[in-house]
């Protein structure tokens, strides 16, 4: 489970906010989730839920954000959904995006003219939107 | 977007665990930075320090080749465990993209290194070798940020196109105030003083050559037999100078 | 911005003027990319063809040394004119740079791309000769989304470690049916047949070897001598191939 | 002047915009300047209706809009403006920046940190805006 190094992230980053917020103790804290990332949800709220106690955002309440993915490409122009093309692909595939997002451009091509050269507008990535 | 990416901070706690992280760059192409990264953490491990290698040329990757090693499956903990080969922890991009070509632009590609320096988990080390692609993007601006104490290994071939080249990445570095370890010539076959001059003038040290080697690449993916060979006598000379 | 950009369609326009465009190419670096470039074009326009070359690895570019040119002021009409080198037409970057570093992110590097090839005024062409960098980034992916009649000379070294990466390469090409003239093999100085039967392979077209020249630098800076080498000799071979 | 290559580019692009807006007579252009690109004006304008002249662009007013550039430090996140630095600059540097706008990463430095690695944010490039 490589959600356990992303919710380790995730919490250095909440702590660190709420000292430059001057928080003594934090309720929720917002995340944002890129579609690409394919974050097992349940493991990822675990290991924050895990990684939490004994600080001061134990017991905080989660609130995923979670983003559709789309990407547009350089060549044609062309916008595309993300899903669509994820659905097409292999286990191993679809894996190893998990891990590293940007192998999309190994396993996806733009659907509209075949290229290798587009980006993503949005969803990829995890975010720390807020803490309160 | 101006939401908080949890990357940044979490790959300088990470790099708090590495005591030493060494980037074996020279901005020019085909000198030996790949060759040079293997043998240095060969070498390193040899002697009993906890030695990481990070092949950060994505567009290129080759110390996979040069250590022999093919496609793995990773195991997860705490982010994903670096290969273990013999005590040399080694990741590669090679391990996601099948050996399949991985053409994107610099954003992506600064995505990508950052999701690696976040969820590749070294735990402590004493060294961590990042072996550098070419070039003067995102990569070497990456590391440059995220983590203030990289010392560089740079290597030079004796051409004066190398050379040029190289001479920009020095003083790049020396104006960002970063440790430069000294240069490595690597390929050499004649006497030719010109990388020992250049030095003096840039005020670098010199550590010292490996020759041409013609047969180099038929030691490649024998670990043993590379950690013997002529490469690793003459780079562990260069090596002592910078232990210290 | 969804502004217009001009310069895309600007860019087309200045290249259907342009007969042949030849990429040198390899993604990997240090296999002699600026070496044939340069060599390809003095041949080129020896043989009485209006001939461009044009530097775009801007992190590293080597091209301008190996002719001997520093730096010039050039002219200005329609645009920026390429430094006529007796009746070579070349730009390069250096000539904006005060040959200083010039470190930047892709995106920058993809800007000032676009920008280089809107604004050099290459006039009527028979071959405009590009030198690519190494790498799968932003100069060659806008060069594939601009250009598309672009062909590609590949260049590569006896080496296993180039090879992997050419094999990428070419796999991208094909995958988008860019036109590939075929595979160079250069600084070859065994019989070994690794790149010829990976040709076969990859059904590219070898197009011959060049061999390695130990003191090949000494003639770099001196055109008609360069014209007149063993370099020459060798490569006017492989050309004669592509000239048809 | 390569500022009637930048003309000519606008005027072609004009020329396209106007086919695919099915205008058979255009009567402004509105042109977006980036203050790095330190264009001259009154050459600009001059070119701009030259080329023009014969086409069914001939006579269009030009609407300039010239936005201030804004750089970003990637090393430290200090956002600065770009006149100021740029005035710094010698005569030579600053028609470097006129032709290769990026070369403002060999001549200028992040004020607060002196990284080289900044962005712009804004205030790079000219484009067509509009044409009517
Ligand atoms: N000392 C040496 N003698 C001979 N060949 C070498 C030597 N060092 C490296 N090489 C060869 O040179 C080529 C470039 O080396 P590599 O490590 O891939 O360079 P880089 O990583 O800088 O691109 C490879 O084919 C490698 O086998
Ligand atoms: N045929 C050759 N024989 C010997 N050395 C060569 C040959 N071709 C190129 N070189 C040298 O090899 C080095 C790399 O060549 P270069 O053209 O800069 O490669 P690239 O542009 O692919 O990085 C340079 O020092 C160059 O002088
Ligand atoms: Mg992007
Ligand atoms: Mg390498
Ligand atoms: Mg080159
Ligand atoms: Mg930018
Ligand atoms: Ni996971
Ligand atoms: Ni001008
Ligand atoms: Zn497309
Ligand atoms: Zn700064």
């Amino acid at each position: 489970m490589h959600e356990w190094a992303l919710a380790d992230a995730i919490v250095n980053s909440s702590l660190k906010l709420a000292k430059d917020k001057g928080l003594s103790k934090v309720n929720e804290i917002f995340i944002r989730i890129g579609e690409v990332n394919n974050i097992d949800i349940d493991a990822f709220n675990f290991a924050l839920s895990e990684i939490m106690k004994g600080t001061i955002l134990e017991n905080s309440k989660i609130i995923f954000n979670e983003i559709q993915a789309n990407l547009k490409c350089n060549n044609c122009g062309f916008i595309f959904n993300y899903k669509n093309e994820f659905d097409k692909l292999s286990e191993d595939e679809k894996e190893s995006i998990h891990f590293i997002p940007e192998t999309v451009h190994i396993y996806i091509r733009c659907p509209n003219c075949g290229s290798i050269d587009f980006d993503f507008i949005e969803g990829r990535g995890i975010f720390l939107e807020d803490i309160k | 977007m101006n939401f908080l990416d949890p990357r940044v901070d979490y790959i300088k706690k990470r790099f708090e665990k590495i005591d030493r992280v060494i980037g074996v760059s020279s901005a020019k192409g085909g000198v030996g930075k790949s060759t040079i990264s293997v043998f240095t953490s060969l070498l390193l491990k040899q002697k009993g320090y906890k030695t990481g290698l990070l092949d950060l040329d994505i567009y290129g990757p080759s110390t996979h080749i040069i250590l022999g090693v093919g496609n793995k499956k990773l195991k997860e903990n705490f982010g994903v465990e670096p290969l273990d080969i013999d005590n040399l922890k080694f990741f590669s991009s090679i391990f996601f993209t099948d050996n399949k070509p991985f053409p994107m632009r610099g954003d992506e590609l600064s995505n990508a290194i950052l999701e690696i320096l976040t969820i590749v988990n070294w735990d402590e080390l004493d060294f961590l070798i990042i072996d550098m692609p070419p070039g003067f993007g995102e990569p070497t601006l990456d590391l440059l940020r995220l983590i203030k104490k990289i010392e560089f290994l740079i290597v030079t071939n004796p051409s004066i196109i190398s050379l040029e080249t190289v001479k920009k990445l020095i003083q790049t570095l020396n104006e960002g105030k970063y440790k430069i370890l000294g240069v490595i010539e690597n390929m050499k076959s004649t006497e030719d003083d010109l990388i020992i001059k250049s030095c003096k003038e840039l005020k670098i040290d010199y550590l010292g050559s490996i020759p041409y080697f013609y047969d180099i690449e038929a030691i490649f993916g024998n670990v043993d037999t590379m950690i013997e060979s002529n490469v690793s006598l003459y780079l562990d000379r260069i090596l002592n100078k910078i232990l210290t």
